[in-house]
């Protein structure tokens, strides 16, 4: 094996002093064995891929900013972009410091139910950082694991956060979200990648499905919402007293649909690091099933609010798109292309109706999160065992277990951040902003006279 | 004629558009402005320097109407934009010596 | 082979009971032998690049969008974003629908001209989710190759909607469109990627060589563009009755800038990607003549306009990036840095000159599009002859064939259209918007009194 | 060989005539034995890390240009976005001509001081374009090699492009950019990358520490606008006759923060491309440390702000995110994950008082670039020394000589162009906007009544 | 002297300036206003609720001119503005007691 | 009582602001216009095509006062507004019959 490198050596004659990665690399697969090679190559190449994909669930962020910005007021825009800045530096760090942990357990405080783990430490330790982590279970290093599932965690507070937009309190938001991310979502998650109890359905045979999180990402946030949109109550002048709802409209339709299109990108991550490895054959499927989900869910939203609504709807659209990639979170890996398209079509129409009905209620939602990604959510769960095989029951136990308990989680954690200082802002403050409320800040200042 | 001026708070312009309903007047004009007056705008912040927005947004309504419907229009104003908070605005009366309908030609209180 | 996989099993000693991605993956590579395990990783890491890459293409999409939408009245916003969610993901599903097997088809209607496939099914049946996709032609599964060609296809129809923007009805636009992006595209594109007529010439040594798209693609939507635009007519108010021509504004320059950035950057994809797989030497060159014709075309357009029109204009400097890189996109693998930069700073000039002549010659095109693409993908051809050692002769017929093509193709089908539906909003709809008139909605309602 | 890739054709029964990439592959690996498989895998993966790792770094100025728009008046986006468009251009124009054979010379003109390279030929020559390419030194072709660090080249002048913002004549910032990115940032580069003193200090093992250019890029960008600065002056009206600071507000808090996201985004390329391979270990780690240190950048300065100005700013929170991500790019792979978080949090308590305490003096930096890339990157660089076990004495000297070079450099520089040229617009066309003056357009013109 | 204040329709703007330059009117000041009348404003849709725009924008033009010019200037306006469609606005003359141009310190007639 | 209209240049509005609370006037109101008049817009490019923008930004500031302050008024605001430079704008008075402050009902100069 030296003579293999040494031969590397003489073959590249113009080689400098410096460190080589390359001669390094074949050092290190030597000292295995030859026969390694290939276990080490797709070990390297799907670390790639997970770290990319991390990069995109990130700008999701983004994408979730600008929507949340866009469909609402601009007198609330400030408040709204920096709760988004919040959101994901704080889903970051705590999922650092106790989220990971929780995830990867071994050490349950009640068995398969609640694990609470503690801050990361080294990862790169014990040979993580090469194919060795997890005994191969993973085809990524411990780092990579983590930096993919930090994205997602603060997925489900900013779900949250523009289902409450424009009248909600910064302070309490800020611990709202901390605690939903940090102890909430984790439980969810681990029941489901943590090897928790719904891993564990039939046995392990019928184990609940959720590809990439329909139910234990987008779920958990929908449901969560609704507890919170309960709790807060609607935007004052969105229902008058006679009970006819007067739209409040989102201030900027170029920024909505940027949110779209850059959470469509970034779910490519969200979808396609999910199959946790660079394996050709579920990869190419899944970005097909992901994107033909969601035209269909852009067609088939497009074409329903035409009908219902009489007019083409552009922020039905974009919804429709955003259905169309709930619902085929779930079952992005197991279903085929046409099933895919089915499924997204219908949560496009699911969309529609679930916003009207939940304005109908008086549920103020101003982004439609609730009907996006709550409804959506269950939709693409169970769709999974209509299309791609998966156990109906466990699909239907796992979608009441995650989202009665974000919902009674969030309920319960409102209602006391309620009780000990409050959850809305003053009447005053909501007509004049939060922007200028909250922050003394204006988004647009330079459109007032007193600029130029 | 006259013109019946308005500067009121932005929130009030869908009540007090109600109350000129209810006495007939179905037209109007309106302007987004800025305020200045007695109630000083707020301290705001940016990048760490603090500063003083004097200029508050208002709404200006501008309303023709016949000489006898003055100050029925006026009191609906005052009694719809009314918070009793400082920077409510003010009504202002000014004489107004022609009015046509473009459309019509038509002048006079007709043209209203 | 089975004892190498024991071996492995092992070296990690904490090996869980759950599936290992990358025992599974060395487990299928010993089953072929270990002679192919570079085979198999060389497929594993172009798999990957391909559907990054697909990804890639997919944001240039919401570049159009912004860039359209920047560069146009916000009264036509909402229509403009609409449109643009409408395209891609009819795009995508006609693409599943008739244009993948239409494009690798064996199965012509009229030989070599006319081949129209039908839906895709399982892509993944048959080893296509492995190497053997193509018989080793390709290094990327089935699906790869689909959602990568996919994101491609509704480029063409994007590129006519720019061109035809602030006047189109929506309703015949949609059925262009998808028309267009159904049929068109995807018999124009089976002449050079489906082993059509194109890929012929010269017995197949003269083939037209057209790398990614700047005729097939590019010059195909600039065609069609301009045949829409003879048919539709200028937006009201563009040319006086004296016969001057009165600027429509764009209404939002950062929107256009973020367009275009988006667009630079989803062409690393979209050039990249063309390479068609993750080989590092044809990569490298690609990524870096593309970045340098794209930078040499906003460099010549600058000085370009300064000459010409005596200020710096921001639009033009942008036109001049995209013209760069449309100049490039023929013969991006196949030139020389400094070719590539000569090609591009040409392209930057012929964009200026290109817009200044069709706005004289009163062919209204709101963001240039015609010119852009279309005008600078007949120059992006023929420079591969230049350049690259093309056949001047087959570079010739390639872009007269597919201009010709896409020109009346787009020109019948818009006729027949006008002849049924009408194309054109009525005039009270155009000064009003199209917002208001085709959706009922606003694209910044909250700079509007009712909204306070 | 021969042998075994004619077995490979016969696996793949439904070969067609056309080339076979993964068939070529593999042949040449062949070519040079089995045994070399590894690293030509390895170097396959890492090369495509490279050039997406570029484009992610080339999206990064994308954010620059949305995040200097943002923070600065709508009378000067046009100006704002047309600098963007030209430092992206020439920076990478220049690169080519000059740069990247300055940053990898063998030939001084002065000795480990000063060397000026010439235009980069054929790269793919002489083997480059496979591992070959500096004798395994670099797991990367030339050319990903030259676009990657391309990407970087404009970014310094980008960074003084926003601290001079509102107020530089156009015609002398082109000027300026060109010259600081062909001379001052080639030059400081190649004394860290070139091999010059900088990484031979103590002998090379106590060279300075610098991974991805917390000193090298974003330092000499922040130190060179400082000079810039001071012989410009503040905008006027920004400080009154009676010393009191009067903010002039950035139009758009929206593109601020999508400007912030995106460079969030980008530098996962330019922080992970830093690890110039595809190597698991450094690439997760050094995802991470640069996530979690921007995270904690972000919450430290919402908090630093709320404390010292009561309200919670959100200027101030992605002025945090961008000083954590400077503050952890010199030691983003040399450093743990908490290590990262302290120090990304330090930094953004760093640059909240530093944007105040610039603005005590007079030095007036719209978007704060001084403070995010100059201050923090000092902070950085040394941190590495507390936390990363780097040479203190090292780093200090690399702050100090590269920050005294960069200021030096521009403030030369910059007199020249004064003295020759003027650098400043009148104070009529500061008033009414250098859109209007610099390029006789408007950023927003429909909000006009003209175009109605 | 008179203001002569009219309510057009927005895209008319043009065509009044032109006919006003016709009769040797070189000056105004021009306002984005939204107007409330007869002319109803449409309905539309907001994610699924159905509203009603009243306020529909128009564009207030503000013209001083010498008691001599007022009538000249009012049919110039309503000739040029006329759609004969509802919600082509008003004309209306205010009486004005001084007017100074502030570059010279000229009053009266001469500041126009 | 009368309405004192300035119609001045964008960037004079702070000193107008402090000249007019020098002479202890408080209160008014302000709009963006665009301004028609003796200066030239610009010729702007668009695409290679050369248009001329008209109407050029200006602030309209409506000020009412009691009649004794008219003069005072308006010379402070054309002190403070000049530059000297075609385009400075114009002050206009209007009369001004009532007045009301919404807040408290006060009519007449109280109300100012
Ligand atoms: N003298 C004035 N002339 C014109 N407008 C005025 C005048 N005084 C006040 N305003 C307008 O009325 C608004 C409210 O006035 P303010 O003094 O703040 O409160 P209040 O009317 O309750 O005393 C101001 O914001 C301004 O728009
Ligand atoms: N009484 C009024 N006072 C002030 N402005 C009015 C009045 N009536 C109408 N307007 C203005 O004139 C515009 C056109 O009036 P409308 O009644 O809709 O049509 P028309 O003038 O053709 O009868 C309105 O939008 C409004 O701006
Ligand atoms: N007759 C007028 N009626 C109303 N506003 C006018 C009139 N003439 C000028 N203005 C306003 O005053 C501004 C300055 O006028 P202009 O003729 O350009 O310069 P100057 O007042 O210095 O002679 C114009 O932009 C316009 O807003």
């Amino acid at each position: 094996m030296v003579m293999a490198v040494l031969t590397l050596g003489a073959v590249t004659a113009n080689a400098q002093e410096e460190e080589s990665p390359v001669a390094d690399y074949t050092e290190m697969v030597e000292s295995y064995g030859a026969e390694y090679a290939p276990a080490f190559d797709f070990f390297t190449v799907s670390m790639l891929w997970t770290v990319i994909a991390a990069g995109l669930v990130f700008i999701m962020h983004l994408g979730f900013a600008t929507l949340e910005a866009g469909l609402t007021q601009s007198k609330n825009t400030v408040n709204i972009l920096f709760k988004n800045v919040w959101i994901i530096s704080i889903g970051l760090i705590t999922y650092a410091l106790l989220g990971f942990n929780t995830h990867y357990p071994g050490a349950w405080q009640i068995e398969n139910w609640i694990g609470i783990g503690g801050p990361i430490g080294d990862l790169n330790a014990d040979g993580n950082d090469t194919w060795g982590y997890g005994g191969l279970g993973l085809a990524m290093t411990a780092y990579g694991d983590f930096i993919f599932q930090a994205m997602f965690a603060a997925t489900a507070a900013t779900i949250v956060s523009g289902a409450v937009a424009e009248r909600i309190k910064l302070s309490s938001f800020m611990i709202y979200s901390t605690i939903l991310v940090a102890f909430g979502y984790t439980i969810a998650g681990s029941w489901h990648w943590g090897g928790g109890w719904l891993s564990q359905l039939g046995g392990g045979d019928d184990a609940f499905y959720d590809f990439a999180g329909s139910t234990v990402v987008h779920g958990f946030g929908g449901a969560a919402a609704l507890a919170a949109v309960m709790v807060l109550g609607p935007r004052l002048g969105k229902y008058t007293k006679d009970g006819k709802i007067k739209p409040i409209l989102g201030h900027s339709m170029p920024l909505a649909a940027v949110g779209v299109f850059l959470l469509f990108f970034g779910w490519f991550g969200f979808n396609g690091g999910s199959v946790l490895s660079a394996n050709p054959g579920p990869l190419g499927l899944v970005f097909t099933t992901t994107a033909l989900a969601a035209a269909a869910g852009g067609i088939s939203s497009i074409f329903t609010s035409w009908l219902v609504l009489k007019k083409p709807d552009l922020s039905m659209a974009l919804n429709g798109l955003l259905a169309g990639l709930v619902s085929i979170t779930a079952g992005a890996d197991a279903v085929s292309v046409w099933s895919a398209v089915i499924m997204g079509a219908i949560g496009g129409v699911i969309v529609v109706f679930s916003i009207l009905f939940f304005d109908k209620i008086k549920i103020d939602d101003p982004v439609g999160a609730i009907s996006v990604h709550g409804v959506c959510g269950i939709w693409g769960t169970i769709a999974v065992a209509i299309f791609g095989g998966a156990s109906f029951m466990s699909q239907l136990i796992g979608v009441v277990g995650v989202y009665v308990f974000a919902f009674v989680f969030s309920l319960v954690l409102f209602l006391i951040i309620k009780a000990i200082m409050g959850i809305r802002v003053s009447e005053e403050e909501e007509f004049e902003g939060l922007d200028i409320g909250e922050h003394g800040q204006e988004a647009y200042p330079d459109f007032s006279v007193t600029s130029r | 004629m006259k013109l019946v001026v308005a500067i009121i708070k932005p929130f009030k312009l869908e009540e007090v558009k109600e109350a000129l309903s209810e006495i007939g007047i179905e037209g109007m004009t309106v302007t987004e402005v800025k305020g200045f007056g007695r109630q000083k705008g707020h301290t705001e912040i940016y990048r760490g320097s603090e500063y003083t927005v004097d200029f508050l947004p208002k709404v200006k309504i501008e309303i023709a109407v016949p000489d006898d419907v003055v100050s029925k229009a006026a009191e609906a104003i005052v009694k719809s934009a009314k918070t009793g908070k400082i920077g409510d605005g003010k009504v202002f009366v000014i004489p107004l010596e022609e009015a046509v309908r473009i459309r019509t030609d038509e002048a006079g209180d007709a043209a209203l």
